[in-house]
């Protein structure tokens, strides 16, 4: 057993419509170790979503993976078969997605929909799965799991959804844990709860988790290493403390400012949050060269003809920028 | 739902656009006159050269008759549909502003609309008004409102909870004039829809009337009426029925295609999908 | 070799004579399966209830009446009596009954259950249709106003004799022959499902109505004719589509289907087909009424001018299919004061025109013509005279109604011009009572005809017993119709009748070709029916 | 549960009622009187006979006369008197119902077997042949003129192939349905391809889906556990409302097959200005939609378990 648990390499995505072909990510690389918390952040429609999702191998029409490698425990599975993934999914690589209310199905109990985690990977009977789906429950905390079992997802408040959510993804302590903006649609009271419910949780089981988000704070938080996408590319990557201490990239910058922070707001007294003017290109729409150009304060020529190649960092680190530093 | 990328909206208008055409064109295109010419000598002439679809038992050019009954189907259809949508929308817009004893009359209206099948009900009114084109569009646009009345009121109830209608209201507008600019721009993508797909069903139901002896007025010719005309002699003149059997199906599939179509462009919730 | 001789319309008298032929032995046993072709329902098996021709197709099997036409003679023959004797005066008719007629409970009629199924009939509360023929009886209006309990006119003489007067001399027959007037058992009327288990003392007893479907009738085995009726089963099918009943006949399920015109032409032109097509001249007058309210019509020249300007020939030719004879005059040609002399109207647009120029409408006029769609007598037809009208420059615009609305307009006068078809048979005189000027309009003098000449001709035939006179004077009446035009005069229907190979027996009954006496009917071995 | 179930049906009063005073108000200014529907093709009614028959019937009595008398009558379970046949509309009604019932119910297990099959297996291979098949067909379903269709029917498959008998009841056996059935099913089944494609791929993209196969749940598993109780859920409303007023809609077929159904009456009814029997038979067809739709709403309670709270 050598080398990290997780390897995506060179990874590109296309998206394809009727018009013409796109690449909605490109030449992404990062590791994961095992039971390391790894954090993908970026803007929405950035590609961390789907970056994630070909890591489950449920890219759907009109995406699909075009190029590169995905390494889980020195196996290539990007191009396992159905058979193959189906065995993959939920067992060894589990997932949590961004709404708890649209995630469940809502017509079913939600004991059944952990139960099923066990029926499918364990060999389960149904009586067998719905005694462990219980214990399942009370793991992640749920109040008096006994009853709750036979609810049904709109009888439960979100962020007990999503705990239920968690007690599907762990069922059979996979090595690996997606998690895709796990706490955007709650409140932030509940945020901090399961963020540190799953936190603990992956902990006691060596799971490794895939943390994804908008929120380099919480990112920061949890993880040991992040990882920041822009436009379909991983523009930098360094250690938490490292990013907050000395961010590389300028929209990595951007990101730090214009997080609230304790204790700073006296010192800056009334000034607003600094925002990234301009919106996040269209898939369509990149623009040449570097691809945050058109958006960035130190944008010189070069940037707007010249796409910026990587550029190691220490630690393990990197970034994609021509001014970097 | 859709065929095949914009296919549906492709094909639908052209077939509808066909028909069109052909109506107003009528009587430019037509070979003789669908009623005065009628010459017994030339009765149940099959398809051939001078009468490209064949003639009828009076001897009439059925060619002229379908291009002029595309004008009787297609203002049976645009005329139900716009009496449907004025009541539809005038219903569900002061349903949902006014709320109230009024909101529940309408609904009750509504309710009380879809019990009724519309072809019993449509059965009733021409047996009261007796057959002709006048009868016939009141008869389909009296009952099938009840759509764009739902499609209408939850717009309203949905804007109303945004806050628009508060708004406007202290800016000082009328209640008429917050219902028709905020509101009827929002929903014309799924009237259009709902419109164009009722078109349809419209001409099947004025076939259906014919054939139950409720149709046309004479002696222009309607494809419902021609078609039931023909029905007895589908053995011995088959063209009789092929010809107006034909442009009913196409138009009518050309509607539903194009519903489908603007369905895309128009109403990407699918408000108006088939229910 | 079994062969039909179907009707052969030899010139324009010998009508109705179809008859079976009696080369063979008719087999017993087996189904019938006719078809009731003019609504989707039977209205009611109550007879004294329903005026409907539909019905009495189920009625010819299930009961009699005092007399039935006889398709082979055109007459009116006794039925339930075997003579009858009238007075000097025409007034008083004695009837010996038949002896050997039972209902289908087993009771033997007599001569009381005549007089009580003609004492319920004038029910004047319930409005039976069969009342307008028991009226014929002296007192039966009484009856019918609650002034007496019984008909003074109806004598029983003993359990077989019956005594009749009435109040206008003419034949009864004219008038017991319809089917609201059966002779019906008072014990199986009275109980309280009788229109769900009609009784009667037709050949054919019932057995089951399936509302909507079918009537299915079983042999009457003490039937008064011996070895009558032939068939097992009698099941009477409601197939209203014409479309329908095509496929159905074709497909062998039926075994008699009425035709239209279309599937008249496509019958004759099939070599199979053809060999099963009975034909008769029905005693309905199809013509386009003219009303003199509307104030061109009221010029006898206008009246004329359309009969001219209409090419009825090529209409009945071209378009009816020959489904039909050409009208002369009012009365149908099975009327023995049908004129052969007179000769129908003319082709002549140019004398139509000069007709009209001399009633003041040289450049013609526009009116309303109201229609039902009836493919024989309504829409079809006026579609193809409004181009023949137009060219003597006469403007005819179609109003269409429905068929049920059509005897509405006809009784208001809410018309200018109506096409439809009128009952002219088997009563001659009171076929043409209906041109009378003392008639009302709701009556049936719808056209409000007012013609003195006339109404002495009719005055006359009703007082004379001389059977020829009455007979030389109607034909006159008829002729001066016309001459006066109070119509266009378009054609007598030629009912046709389709009917399979293993089918024999049928009649051409000139009152409605559906009304068949069943215990005629047989079917051979050939026939699919189980 | 009880509770939801009267409440339903409480909900079902007030739409009765007012088609019984709408259909009653119609009816009351038809033109034309019954007489006119008994008197055929130059048979006509003596006149004396008309005026006692309306006075029987009771026709000159006041129209608010008339209505109250109506009302109590329906309301006691009485539908009047048939002008036609002079027996109570019930008698006349009653042997319809279950041909009318056996048409409808045959008609929608075709609509429902064919349409929902085709729809199904279309969503789940979208663009494929089967897809475009179906969609093509459900399309020009909905374009058919039903009588059109009936006719083509009878002369294929019953002229031509002579497999089925082409009109009639029969014997109330399977072969005599067939032919009507299809032909009534056919508009429905249309319907019901469209909406259960629709519903499917609906689900197919829903978030719960995607859990399901991140569980690694195979794709037949995803679609008997996951898509097909929620797919039904959308697909009951159109089976619902289609089953509702079919016996409407059953008028066409029921004409031009012979059929002996509440259909058939009531267009001879209303040919014959026989208006009792109408009136009863649009609240027999209205009766039926409304206990269709009831049902369909306690079969929701018993799919979707977000309703039962609410």
């Amino acid at each position: 057993m050598s080398g990290p648990l997780l390897r995506v390499e060179d990874l590109h995505i296309a998206l394809k419509t009727e018009a013409a072909t796109y690449n909605a990510v490109e030449k992404v690389s990062f590791e994961i170790g095992r039971g390391e918390a790894f954090g993908l952040v970026g803007e929405s429609g950035c590609g961390k979503s789907i970056t994630a999702l070909s890591v489950m191998g449920l890219l759907r029409r009109p995406l699909s993976l075009s190029g590169g490698r995905i390494i889980l425990d020195n196996e290539e599975i990007q191009d396992a078969s159905v058979a193959e993934w189906r065995r993959l999914r939920g067992k060894r690589i589990a997932m949590i997605f961004q709404e708890p209310m649209t995630a469940l199905n809502p017509l079913s109990p939600v004991g059944r929909q952990i139960a099923e985690m066990f029926v499918l990977h364990q060999g389960a009977n149904w009586n067998e799965a719905m005694d462990r789906a219980e214990d399942a429950l009370r793991q992640v905390q749920v109040p008096s799991p006994e009853r709750r079992i036979k609810d049904f997802p709109h009888q439960l408040s979100g962020g007990m959804r999503q705990r239920v959510m968690i007690a599907i993804a762990l069922a059979c302590s996979p090595e690996l844990l997606i998690a895709d903006e796990p706490t955007t649609a709650l409140d932030v009271t509940v945020q901090a709860e399961i963020i540190d419910l799953m936190a603990e949780l992956c902990a006691a089981k060596g799971t490794a988790i895939l943390m994804i988000s908008h929120d380099l704070g919480l990112v920061a938080n949890m993880c040991r290493r992040v990882a920041v996408m822009y436009a379909g590319r991983i523009v930098e990557q360094q250690d938490a403390d490292a990013i907050f201490a000395a961010p590389r990239h300028p929209y990595t910058q951007g990101l730090i400012n214009s997080l609230p922070r304790l204790g700073e707001r006296s010192r800056r007294g009334r000034q607003r949050l600094q925002e990234i003017t301009g919106v996040v290109p269209s898939i369509a729409g990149y623009p040449s060269g570097c691809r945050f150009n058109p958006r960035c304060a130190a944008v010189t020529d070069i940037c707007r003809s010249v796409s910026p190649e990587i550029t190691p960092l220490p630690a393990d680190g990197l970034v994609r920028c021509h001014h970097h530093g | 739902m859709k065929l095949k990328g914009g296919s549906s909206l492709w094909i639908g208008g052209v077939l509808v656009g066909i028909a069109v055409a052909a109506a107003i064109a009528a009587p430019i295109i037509q070979l003789t006159d669908p009623v005065l010419d009628a010459n017994l000598m030339n009765a149940e002439i099959p398809p051939g050269a001078d009468f490209p679809f064949g003639t009828d038992a009076q001897g009439r050019d059925i060619y002229s008759r379908i291009v002029h009954g595309a004008r009787i189907s297609l203002t049976v259809g645009i005329v139900s549909q716009i009496c449907n949508s004025l009541i539809g929308v005038t219903l569900g817009l002061t349903a949902g502003y006014w709320g109230g004893w009024w909101d529940d009359l309408v609904s009750g209206l509504t309710n009380l609309m879809l019990a009724i099948p519309s072809l019993v009900f449509a059965l009733a009114i021409m047996a009261i008004l007796g057959p002709g084109l006048f009868s016939l569009v009141i008869a389909l646009g009296l009952t099938s409102w009840s759509y764009s009345c739902r499609i209408a009121r939850a717009q309203v109830l949905s804007l109303k909870s945004q806050g628009y209608v508060q708004a406007a209201r202290i800016l000082g507008y009328g209640d008429l004039r917050i219902m028709f600019t905020q509101v009827l721009p929002n929903i014309l993508g799924p009237l259009i829809v709902i419109a164009t797909l009722g078109m349809g069903g419209a001409i099947l139901s004025e076939a259906a009337l014919s054939f139950l002896g409720l149709g046309i007025r004479p002696p222009y010719p309607s494809w419902g009426s021609m078609l039931s005309e023909a029905r007895d002699q589908i053995t011995t003149a088959p063209w009789l029925s092929v010809f107006p059997g034909l442009a009913i199906f196409l138009t009518v599939l050309g509607l539903n295609l194009l519903g489908d179509g603007l369905r895309d462009i128009l109403d990407p919730q699918s408000t108006t999908r088939r229910a | 070799m079994r062969k039909l001789v179907w009707l052969a319309v030899a010139g324009l008298a010998v009508l109705g004579a179809a008859t079976a032929s009696a080369q063979t032995t008719p087999r017993k046993g087996g189904t019938i399966r006719m078809t009731a072709p003019y609504a989707a329902s039977f209205g009611s098996l109550d007879f004294h209830t329903t005026p409907r021709a539909q019905d009495e197709i189920v009625g010819k099997s299930l009961n009699r009446t005092l007399y039935n036409f006889d398709s082979s003679t055109n007459k009116l023959v006794l039925e339930l009596a075997t003579s009858v004797t009238a007075s000097p005066d025409g007034l008083v008719h004695t009837f010996k009954l038949r002896q050997d007629a039972y209902f289908h409970n087993g009771r033997k009629m007599t001569a009381d259950d005549i007089i009580w199924s003609y004492t319920r009939i004038m029910d004047g509360a319930k409005a039976y249709p069969g009342a307008r023929y028991v009226r014929l009886i002296k007192g039966a209006i009484d009856v019918e106003k609650g002034t007496a309990k019984e008909i003074s006119g109806l004598k029983k003489i003993d359990d077989f004799t019956l005594e009749m007067t009435i109040t206008d001399i003419t034949d009864p027959g004219f008038y017991f022959f319809d089917g609201t007037t059966a002779i019906l058992p008072k014990e199986e009327v009275e109980k309280p499902n009788f229109a769900n288990n009609p009784v009667g003392l037709g050949p054919f007893k019932f057995k089951e109505h399936i509302p909507g479907s079918r009537v299915v009738l079983e042999r009457f085995d003490k039937f008064y004719k011996p070895g009558k009726p032939y068939a097992d089963r009698i099941v009477v099918q409601l197939m209203a589509e014409a479309a329908a009943r095509d496929v159905a006949f074709r497909n062998k399920e039926i075994d008699t289907s009425i035709l239209g015109p279309a599937q008249y032409v496509a019958y004759r032109a099939d070599p199979e087909l053809s060999k099963g097509i009975l034909e008769v001249a029905e005693m309905f007058t199809r013509s386009m009424r003219m009303n003199p309210e509307f104030k061109p019509f009221a010029d006898k020249r206008v009246r004329q001018a359309i009969n001219y300007a209409i090419d009825t020939d090529l209409i009945i030719k071209r378009l009816v299919k020959d489904k039909a004879y050409r009208a002369t005059s009012w009365l149908p040609l099975s009327s023995p004061s049908f004129d052969k002399a007179v000769k129908p109207y003319a082709y002549d647009p140019e004398k139509a025109k000069k007709l009209l120029a001399d009633a003041g409408y040289a450049n013609g006029f526009e009116f309303e013509w109201t229609t039902s769609q009836n493919e024989s007598w309504g829409l079809p037809i006026v579609e193809a005279v409004i181009p023949m009208l137009a060219k003597v420059g006469i403007k005819a615009k179609p109003k269409l109604i429905e068929t049920t609305v059509l005897t509405d307009v006809i009784i208001k006068g809410d018309f200018q011009a109506v096409i439809s078809s009128s009952l002219t048979g088997p009563d001659s005189l009171a076929q043409l009572r209906c041109f009378y000027s003392k008639t009302p309009r709701s009556a049936c003098n719808y056209v409000t005809f007012n013609n003195p000449a006339f109404d002495k001709l009719l005055d006359d035939a009703g007082q004379t017993t001389d059977a020829a006179k009455r007979v030389d004077l109607l034909r006159q009446a008829n002729n001066i119709l016309y001459e006066e035009a109070p119509v266009w005069f378009f054609n007598y229907n030629k009912a046709v009748l389709a009917y399979q190979p293993w089918i024999h027996g049928l009649q051409a009954n000139p009152t409605e070709i559906t009304h068949q006496y069943t215990e005629d009917l047989w079917v051979d071995e050939k026939s699919p029916a189980k | 549960m009880l509770i939801v179930i009267a409440r339903r049906i409480a909900n079902v009063v007030p739409t009765l009622a007012a088609v019984i005073a709408l259909i009653f108000l119609l009816f009351s200014v038809l033109p034309g009187s019954f007489i006119s529907g008994m008197s055929e093709e130059g048979r006509t009614i003596d006149p004396a006979v008309m005026e006692r028959m309306r006075k029987e019937m009771g026709l000159d009595d006041p129209l608010p006369t008339r209505f109250a008398k109506y009302v109590t009558h329906v309301a006691t379970g009485d539908l009047g008197t048939s002008f036609r046949t002079r027996e109570p509309v019930t008698t006349l009604i009653g042997p319809r119902i279950w041909p009318s019932l056996k048409l409808v119910f045959a008609a929608m297990t075709f609509a429902i077997g064919v349409g929902v099959t085709l729809g199904f297996f279309a969503a789940l291979k979208p663009g494929s042949l089967i897809d475009t098949f179906s969609m093509v067909g459900a399309i020009s379903g909905l374009s058919l003129s039903q009588f059109w269709f009936g006719l083509m029917l009878m002369y294929l498959f019953a002229l031509k192939l002579q497999w089925l008998p082409s009109f009639g009841y029969g014997d109330g056996g399977l072969t005599h349905i067939i032919l009507p059935a299809v032909a009534l099913g056919v508009g429905p089944m249309a319907l019901l391809a469209r909406t259960t494609r629709a519903a499917v791929l609906d689900v197919l993209n829903a978030d719960f889906v995607r859990t399901a196969r991140s569980k690694g749940m195979s794709e037949r598993r995803v679609v008997t556990w996951h898509v097909l109780r929620n797919a039904l859920v959308l697909v009951v409303t159109i089976v619902g409302l289609q089953f509702g007023s079919l016996m409407g809609q059953a008028v066409v077929v029921e004409k031009l097959f012979a059929w002996p159904g509440i259909g058939s009456l009531m267009v001879d009814s209303v040919f014959q200005r026989d208006m009792p029997a109408v009136q009863g038979c649009i609240l027999m067809i209205v009766l039926f939609f409304l206990v269709i739709n009831t049902l369909v709403d306690l079969a929701y309670v018993a799919i979707d378990p977000r309703i039962r709270y609410s």
